[in-house]
Formats: structure tokens, C-alpha cells, sequence
């Protein structure tokens, strides 16, 4: 039990274990921190920030589905110098990584945010790429292999900490892309973010979101997640950040063994504030099971 | 640290048609509830993933117990409302603000409509009674002798004309044009933008509790968000369950 | 109530209502008839048939998620003689359109079983074109517009019954897809067909099903499908069949909101093998409710 | 025309660790069930759309009900052994074909393993007793005296040893070397194939009964198929479901 080693390095950065949470499940974790303590995750992603504020889509932005849920938050965030100002201090009471996610509607929006990030007490950053380019006639980011080089290179480029790069799951062949983010430079992989998908009101005949669509999250993607992360995990050497739909030790695992080094909990987090923690102890009690003293004995070893 | 509860149902009973009233057991919660707060209720529907937020409705601190009334709409508080005495139910909570109390308000009202009228219960007892209500509903009231037995001046409006007076809510106020210092209300967005006008034009400070979809309840996930403003100029996004759900009516953007 | 007229157009053949089966989820229909009145279905589409027998995939080939299933059947079938001995006959007896689902691994083969059914009395085909091309190193005819395009055409040219084309989702741009497949002369699009997804057991630490991926089916993709369906519907003429976790009435609705003619019910019958008659029940229902005359006031009326 | 039907739960006992016999009410099911079939039972889990597929293990056609024995191995099953007296479950069935009864055969064997050991009592029963059970398990056999109750010779074997033979149920069989013109068998695959090596050899008859992950249960799906071929050249893949569960243990391919 006390010889359990649960650390893993993300990109050269050390967690003490590869729990974390998804980026916009948790806010800056001050408002989990009521539930859980902070001190036992692996890091902290906080939700995306832009250079400057974004005031995100109208609302409803929230959706219930089968097993999961749409959002359409539309990456609403105060700033990055808000977010420095108002929410580093307050994480770094923990013993956690603090990874910051980014977002950006061109590439030098990206290269701003990086660059003001650079002085700042954090551990890593977490490029979410799934924004549209709005100097490419809006088509996402993420979507296209040669778009997605070109931000990560521009990105890691300004970078003073290691980078994340966060695919989309919205694509033809994800390791095309995965790919192309490595060769722009990504540190590590993170995937999956939501599955673009609608919800209808059909007694109002509207859709259920203002924006019409939204994302997909929650137990329903699993499986595309977990496909995802092996495709990746077996065409790429950079570690990856496994989410989607992860609710349990189980999951976790599972992700684990398909070649995640890192677990995110994202939409679980809404369905049971303490889901962080029962990942941990679950993940715990899958090894005690089976004797695995040491966790990288579960990565990759499917 | 705060959790999620399990609370036993002590009654679940139809108030009239659709509409529900249960009494949890929750010490923690009944201690520490406020007037206008709400909880995210659990409820145990095949593939649903997400808390229905549901407003406090009465709390009896000594009993440990609060009450919550709710209507039925879809799958999640249909399974409410089949459940049974002595089940118990996860609920976390109490969630947001509340409302703000004002004692020095000589004149308060209480304004609701449908089923926003429930969470003004406990504030009219907080209030001793001390104040003036006006209820709209469809038809089929609510809690109207719940407010009367607390000492209130109930008046009530119902659109078929059923019940009180035939209208809405707005047509009453109007017509008794009472004396008023502060507006408490809940309800429909559409009434809510209605009392914040007349509000306005009476020059007098009114509070809304808004209704928005959620997911997280607690503020995390920016879902719920409310359009607001404090000097008319610049835009705010306040989250409906964190920042409220009560907000003042005069900072409220009503329109987009 | 007497007066609720059902009837649709799907590529000039008049089904008398909206709600047919989705394809491999309903055999050739025999199973089901022991569950369902087949004469109460607008039409029945049957499991994919190719030019010659398919053995399929290794077993398991059946992994349980949340709110869904993965299947790596791999189109096992008779082949399309056997299909047409055994099979129409049974059909025809009922009073329901009979769609045949077609399976190739190269244009030719898609060509000759569309040859072979030119004198089979049925009403209709269905090119599934989610399957690899082996003369295009194995990537999915579905998943490139040119060979959408090439498929869909060469198909078209050899077949004596009306053309519907069946997408695949896993792509970044369904919109490019279905505009595609119109190019190649299809009468009608039927979408989506399952999601590329995987299920890993933990226990034993390999994937649960032989062939490792799967698709995924159920009500955990509905979203998805449904977005799509209003992409699609809001960019190409022909009408639309759409499917993709349907299992009641206000999912259908939902789906016809969205610009589907159309609606087929898949996994909904493992979940329940009444599932097509309560969707049709369902729309009934609704179109009392509301009123609703013609079925043609709810479709793509969002 | 074949339905899906409520059958309720009038008993559900533990008995052994983890393993459960429950006893559902199902005039419709008893009236026509054979040995072997199996049932489709729809649990209710959170966010599991498919039926589990469970043998029958008795008929009580006068009291119109059907026995089940199954075993708690994931959430579907966890949920079947939480149910008490007096609920219903939904059931699909009976399904598949069972077992073919040869009566003219003077020297019937049974062979079940662990959990395969269910679907062989009703079998036993039909048999009349008149044939010699060889059961085998892990450890903590089950059934061994309802087996010897309808008057059958009961061999056990268990991997641990505390009860009957240390070993496998193959090592009994070879060592008593029984006289036998018919072998019904149900368990895991290894020991099947082992049987049908073995039946084989004695140039005897084998039914096997095969497990697969289903989705339908009524041979729509194409999920659950068994390689089987008739000449031994051209294979055949059969569905479990609607084909089997029952095979002859020479038409099944063994090695993939
Ligand atoms: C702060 C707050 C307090 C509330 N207090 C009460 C109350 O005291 N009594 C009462 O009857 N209702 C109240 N509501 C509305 C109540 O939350 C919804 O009616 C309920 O969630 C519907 O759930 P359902 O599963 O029955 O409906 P479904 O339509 O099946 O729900 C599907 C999804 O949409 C959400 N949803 C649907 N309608 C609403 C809505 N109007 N507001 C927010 N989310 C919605 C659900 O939470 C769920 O995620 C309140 C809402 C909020 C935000
Ligand atoms: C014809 C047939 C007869 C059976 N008879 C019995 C019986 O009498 N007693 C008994 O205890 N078990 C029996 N089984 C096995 C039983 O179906 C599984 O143990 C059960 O489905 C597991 O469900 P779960 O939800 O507890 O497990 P989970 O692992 O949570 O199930 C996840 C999914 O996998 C499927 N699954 C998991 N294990 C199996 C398996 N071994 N076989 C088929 N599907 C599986 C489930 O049906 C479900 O779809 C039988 C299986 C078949 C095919
Ligand atoms: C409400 C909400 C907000 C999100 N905001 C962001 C974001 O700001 N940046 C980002 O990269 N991903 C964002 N995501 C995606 C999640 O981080 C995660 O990739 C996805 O939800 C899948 O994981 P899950 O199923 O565990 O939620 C958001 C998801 C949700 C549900
Ligand atoms: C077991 C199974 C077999 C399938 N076989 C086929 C097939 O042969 N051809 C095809 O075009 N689609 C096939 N599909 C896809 C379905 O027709 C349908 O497009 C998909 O399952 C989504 O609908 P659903 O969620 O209602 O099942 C199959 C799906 C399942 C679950
Ligand atoms: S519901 Fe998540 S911020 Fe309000
Ligand atoms: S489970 Fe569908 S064919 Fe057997």
C-alpha cells in the first residue's frame, strides 16, 4: 500500500499522480475545492482563456442528452490577465500542477496569450486547438493537419512552459492530426475534447441550445475517447492526457491502458462533485487488486 | 468540506395537478438554508447524468427538514415524483445566494408566478408575514393558504379566471397600486422583465430569482450564465447559480 | 385522427409512413416479425449484403457502453444471391418497402451485387460506403468526397432501383460528404452509420471485442446524428433518412425537425424488439397533440 | 405474436457467495420453455441498453414459473441480485433451441462446469434422473443436491479441493471412464473443447452448450456467432442465440 507510486511526468513536469481535471468542468478549482481537496490531484486544468475577454454564446448553453451533455459556453473567459491577477495565487496554496488552456481565434491571438502566460507561476500549458480560425474563414483549428502544425510551432515557439496540445475529435483521422501537432512541436497530446453534436426542443421546435450546436461530453464518448487514445498512443512518443467521459477508477484505467499517461475528469465532475477523488481511489484499488506497485505498469499495456 | 447528501424523503405529495411537494431530511442542509436557495437534486432516470436544480421552498431548521415544490415537466422530476417515503435521495445544496433581506423596508411585496411561486414561501415566513402577495398562475393555484396562514395578504390571479382574479399578475399590481418599497419575486422570464419596468417606473428596487439550464449548480462550468450590468455599460456575465439565482432587476440586461 | 396522413417520399417511392429499420440491426426482418406487425413499417431496410459471402469478424464481437453498444460484426453475409433466394419472398408478403443495404470492398464489387438486384423485386438500395477500399490501401470509401463521389456514380449508372447513399460519421465534414454523394447522383442520404469507438477490459487488459475497434450505436449518438441530419438538410435537396440512436417517437420527431424525411430505428430493437412500433406510436401521438395533419408540417420544420 | 413480458420476482436467494437463484413468475415463459433455452433479462442500470442473456435452469410449468441461477460478475447482474420479492423484471424469452433429448440413448451423460451447471438440473429433471452428472468447479459447487434430489449419480470435482474431487471435472471422467451413448454439456469454452476432444475419442455424441456476447438474442444482430462446419471444410458461423446455444460438439471449430 505506503510502496503504491502513482507519479508520472507529463512533458518533463512530474504529477504525483495522473488524475487531473478537464478543462471548463472545474473553473479555476476554487469552486471544487469546496468538495475536494485540491492537495490530491495530479494537477489542475483550468478552463480556456483567451487574450482578451470573450463573453462566450447565449444562453441556454447547457443541453442533457443520453449519457452525456451539449455545452455551448463558447469558451466565455475574463482574460488571461484576469485569470493571472485572480486565480494563480489562490491555486498555488495546493500541492498541484497548475496546467492553463488556452484559446485563440488566430494564431497570434494564441501566441499572445502564451507570451503573457510566460512570467506566470504555472507548470504547463494546454493549447485547446479546437477554435476557429477566424483568418481561415472560421473552419476549427483542429481540424486540418497543416493549420494545426503551423499554431503549435508558432505556439511552442513563444512558450516558456512545456506544451500541451489538445486535439479535437471532430476529424476524419485523428492521428493525422495528432501528428501534425507533434511535429509543430506538442510536448504531449491531450484528446478528446466534445463530439460536435444538437438537441432539439421538440415541443418548442427550436433546438434546446441558443447556438444550435454545442459540444458533446460525458460517459456517451467514451468509446470514441478510448479509440482515440489508442490510435494516438500507438502512433505518437509524446505522452497523452486521456478524457472523455471518465466517471470512475475504471475508466481510468482503461484509459490508461489504451496509453494515457494522464486521466482528465471533466463532465463527471457535475454528476458527482467528488468524481476526482473516486478516480484516485479507484485507480488505487485496481492496483492493490492486482499488486501494481508502480502505475507506469498500467500505461500502454493493453 | 461540503458533499453531496443523501437526504430521506419524509412526504411527497401532489398539490394539485403536476405539482409536488416534498419534504426532505437533511440536517445539514435545514441548517444552514436560506430563502431563495436552491438544491441540485439527483434524480435516478436511466441515462440521465445531470442534478435538477430545485428551489428551497420552506425550511424548518428544529425538524431538520426542508421542503421543496416542484412541477412535473420531464423524466427527471416525473421520477421525482414517484418516488416514496423513507427513499432516500442524493442532494446537494443549499446552492447560491438567496435572497437579500431587507428589514428596514417598510413596505415589501412579494411577487410570483407559477412554479417560481415556492421559494417566496419561506421568505414571506422570514418577513413574519409582513407582507403583500400576488400570485399568478394558469390556473390551479398554489400555496396560497400556506402564504395566508403566515399572516400575508394574499392576492391571486389565474388566467382562466378559476381562481382570484382573471389576468395576470401585472394586471393586479397595477390595479391595487400598492405602496411598495421592495420587490421580491420569482417566476417566468417574461414576468420577471414585466416587474422589473414597473419597478423602474415606480422608482423602486426590485429582486429577481432567474431560471437558467445548468450542469454544475456551483459556478465551475459557466453554463447558466445571466446578461447583467451594473452601470448600463458594460456587459457582465453573472452565473445564475453562483451569482444568484436572485439579482437585483436593474442589473439585469432584459434584452438582447 | 383519421384524417393524419403519413405518407413520405424517400427517391420517388411512396412509403406509407416514416419509419423504417436500420440496417444489420434487423436481419432480413424474419426475426423481428415474431416481435412486430412488419406491415405497420414504411419500410424494412435489411442487413448489408455484398457480391459474394462475408465471414465477418472474430468474436466477441458485441461490447455493452454507456448508453450504447459497439458492434465488429464486419458486415457477415450471405452474399446477394442468397440474399435475394431467401429472402424477398419472406418480405414481400407484408405490405412494407423493402430496402437492400449493399456492402463492397471495391467499386466493382459495389457494382455487380447492384447488378444482381436489378431484377430482384425490391424498392430500393442503400450503398453503405463505411467500408474500406482495399484498392485504396483500406481507407473508408465514406471518408473522401473524390471516392464518395466515384462510388456513388458508378453505382448509380448500374442500378435499376432508386439510390440512397449511407455516410459514415466519423469525418470531419459531413456536409462535404452528402454534396458528394448528390454529385454522384444520389437520390437520397441515409445518415449516420455507427462511430468508431472501442471498449477495453480492464480485467482481462485487452480489448473487449476481436477486432479491437467498433462501432458505436445507441442513444449515446444521437447528438451527433442529429447534428448531422440538420448539416446535411440544410445543404443538399434529396431527402433524408436519419437514424442514430432513435428508440422513441420524440427522438423521431426530433430527427424530422432536423430535415429527415425519414427515420430509422437500429440498436433501440436489442433495447426493446417493439422499439419501431412505439416510434411510430410516438409520432402518431404527437402529431394528435399538436394537431398535425401531414407528417409534412414537422419535417425540417425547426 | 411473441412480446417482451413482466415476470415477477418471487424469490431471489444467495446461494453461494456471489452466485443467486431467483424464481420468476411467467405462465407465458413456463407454459413452453425447454432445457437449455435461455432468457433475455433487462436490468435496470444506469446507462445499459442491452438484455443479459441467462439460462433457464428449472420449469415449473403448473406454477407457471421458471428458475434462474446466475452469477454476480458485473453491473447487470449486481443489480439482478438487489432485487427482492415482489418486483418485476422485464424478460425477453424463452430463446434459443435448448437441448436435443435423445431418449433412446440408455447412457445420457451430464457434464456442466462453474456456472454452465444451471441450464443441465431442468435437463436432469427431463432425463428423469436416469443419467450420471459430472459437475466441476472453481471451488463452492452449486445445485449438486437438486441434481441428486431427482435421483441422479453426482460426481463434483473442485479446483481447490474442499469439496468432492481435487482437479477438473476431465480428470473424473477419465478415471471413472463411465459407459455413455450421449453427452449434454455446459461450462466454459476450454472445457468444452476438452469434452468434445474427448467425446471423440470414445466415438460418442456430444451437445455443447456456447456462450457469445450478444446484443439481440434472437438472431438478428449476427453478433454472437460459433464456427461450426458440417464437413469439417466449409465453415459456417452459426448464432448462439437463435442457432444454439446448443451445438453438437462436432460442428463447432474449436481452434480459431
Ligand atoms: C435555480 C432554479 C430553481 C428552480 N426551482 C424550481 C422549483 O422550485 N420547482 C420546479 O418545479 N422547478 C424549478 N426549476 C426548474 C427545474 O430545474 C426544471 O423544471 C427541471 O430541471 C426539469 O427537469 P426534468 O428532468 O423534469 O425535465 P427535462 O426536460 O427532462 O430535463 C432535461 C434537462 O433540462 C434541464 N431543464 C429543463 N427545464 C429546465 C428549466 N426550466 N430550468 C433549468 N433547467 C431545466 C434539466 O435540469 C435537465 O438537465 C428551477 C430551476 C432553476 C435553475
Ligand atoms: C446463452 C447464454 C446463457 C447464459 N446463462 C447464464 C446463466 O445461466 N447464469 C449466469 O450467471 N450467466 C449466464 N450467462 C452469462 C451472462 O449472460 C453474463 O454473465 C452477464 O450478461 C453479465 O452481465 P453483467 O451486466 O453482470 O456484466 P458486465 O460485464 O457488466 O456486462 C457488460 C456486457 O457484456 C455482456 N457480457 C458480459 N459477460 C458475458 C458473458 N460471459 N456472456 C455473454 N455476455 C456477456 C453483458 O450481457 C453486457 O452486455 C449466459 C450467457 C449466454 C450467452
Ligand atoms: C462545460 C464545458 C466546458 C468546456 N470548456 C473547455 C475549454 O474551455 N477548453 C477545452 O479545451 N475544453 C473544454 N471542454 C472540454 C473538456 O475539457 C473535455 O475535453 C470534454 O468535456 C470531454 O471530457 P468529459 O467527457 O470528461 O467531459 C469543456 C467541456 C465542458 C462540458
Ligand atoms: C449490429 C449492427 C449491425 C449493423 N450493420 C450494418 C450494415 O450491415 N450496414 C449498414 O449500413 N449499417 C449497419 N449498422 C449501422 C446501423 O444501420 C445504424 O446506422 C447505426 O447503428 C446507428 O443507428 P442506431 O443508433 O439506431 O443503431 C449496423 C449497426 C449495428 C448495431
Ligand atoms: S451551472 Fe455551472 S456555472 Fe452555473
Ligand atoms: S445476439 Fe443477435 S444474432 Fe445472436
Amino acid at each position: 500500500m505506503t510502496r503504491r507510486n502513482m507519479g508520472v511526468h507529463i512533458a518533463g513536469i512530474q504529477l504525483k499522480n495522473p488524475v487531473m481535471t478537464a478543462s471548463g468542468t472545474f473553473g479555476s478549482g476554487r469552486e471544487y475545492s469546496e468538495f475536494v481537496d485540491l492537495n490530491q490531484l495530479g494537477a489542475v486544468v483550468v478552463k480556456g482563456v483567451a487574450n482578451e475577454p470573450w463573453s462566450g454564446n447565449p444562453t441556454p448553453r447547457i443541453a442533457e442528452t443520453y449519457g452525456g451533455m451539449l455545452n455551448s459556453v463558447g469558451l466565455q473567459n475574463p482574460g488571461v490577465e484576469a485569470f493571472i491577477k485572480d486565480d494563480i495565487q489562490f491555486l498555488r496554496q495546493y500541492d498541484t500542477k497548475i496546467i492553463v488552456n488556452i484559446a485563440g481565434r488566430t494564431v497570434a491571438d494564441y501566441c499572445k496569450v502564451t507570451e503573457k502566460l510566460g512570467d506566470a507561476d504555472i507548470d504547463l500549458i494546454e493549447l485547446n486547438i479546437s477554435c476557429p480560425n477566424v483568418k481561415a474563414g472560421g473552419v476549427n483549428f483542429g481540424t486540418n493537419p497543416a493549420m494545426v502544425e503551423e499554431v503549435t510551432k508558432a505556439v511552442k515557439k513563444v512558450a516558456r512552459q512545456p506544451l500541451i496540445v489538445k486535439l479535437t475529435p471532430n476529424v476524419t483521422d485523428i492521428v493525422e492530426i495528432a501528428k501534425a501537432a507533434v511535429a509543430g512541436g506538442a510536448d504531449a497530446i491531450s484528446l478528446i475534447n466534445t463530439l460536435l453534436g444538437m438537441a432539439i426542443d421538440i415541443h418548442g421546435r427550436k433546438p434546446i441550445l441558443a447556438n444550435v450546436v454545442g459540444g458533446l461530453s460525458g460517459p456517451a464518448i467514451k468509446p470514441v475517447a478510448l479509440r482515440m487514445v489508442y490510435q494516438v498512443a500507438n502512433a505518437v512518443q509524446v505522452p497523452i492526457i486521456g478524457m472523455g467521459g471518465i466517471a470512475t477508477g475504471e475508466d481510468a484505467i482503461a484509459f490508461m491502458l489504451a496509453g494515457a499517461t494522464g486521466v482528465a475528469v471533466g463532465t463527471a465532475n457535475f454528476m458527482n462533485p467528488r468524481a476526482t477523488m473516486e478516480v484516485l481511489e479507484g485507480i488505487e484499488d485496481y492496483m492493490d487488486q492486482y499488486n501494481i506497485e508502480d502505475i507506469h505498469e498500467i500505461i500502454g499495456k493493453l | 468540506m461540503k458533499r453531496m447528501n443523501g437526504a430521506r424523503i419524509l412526504e411527497n405529495k401532489e398539490l394539485v395537478s403536476e405539482i409536488y411537494e416534498m419534504v426532505l431530511f437533511s440536517k445539514e442542509i435545514a441548517a444552514i438554508a436560506k430563502a431563495g436557495q436552491f438544491l441540485n437534486i439527483y434524480c435516478n432516470v436511466p441515462g440521465r447524468i445531470l442534478p435538477r436544480p430545485i428551489s428551497i421552498s420552506q425550511i424548518h431548521r428544529e425538524e431538520g427538514t426542508v421542503t421543496i415544490v416542484y412541477s412535473v415537466v420531464g423524466k427527471g422530476t416525473k421520477a421525482l415524483s414517484q418516488m416514496v417515503m423513507g427513499e432516500e435521495i442524493q442532494v446537494m445544496g443549499p446552492l447560491g445566494n438567496g435572497f437579500m433581506i431587507q428589514e428596514e423596508c417598510a413596505h415589501p411585496i412579494i411577487i410570483g408566478g407559477g412554479i417560481g411561486t415556492p421559494p417566496l414561501l419561506e421568505l414571506a415566513k422570514q418577513l413574519q408575514g409582513n407582507v403583500a402577495v400576488y400570485l399568478g398562475f394558469r390556473r390551479n393555484p398554489i400555496l396560497v393558504e400556506a402564504f395566508e396562514k403566515i399572516g400575508a395578504k394574499v392576492y391571486v390571479a389565474t388566467e382562466d379566471g378559476m381562481d382570484g382574479v382573471k389576468g395576470n399578475v401585472m394586471d393586479i399590481l397595477r390595479e391595487k397600486n400598492p405602496k411598495v418599497d421592495m420587490v421580491y419575486s420569482c417566476g417566468p422570464k417574461p414576468m420577471l422583465r414585466a416587474i422589473a419596468q414597473w419597478a423602474e417606473e415606480k422608482g423602486v428596487k426590485a429582486q429577481v430569482s432567474m431560471e437558467e439550464r445548468m450542469a454544475c449548480g456551483i459556478g465551475a462550468c459557466v453554463g447558466c450564465t445571466c446578461k447583467t450590468s451594473t452601470d448600463k455599460k458594460q456587459v457582465m456575465n453573472k452565473r445564475v447559480c453562483k451569482d444568484g439565482p436572485v439579482f437585483w432587476s436593474n442589473e439585469v440586461i432584459w434584452h438582447d
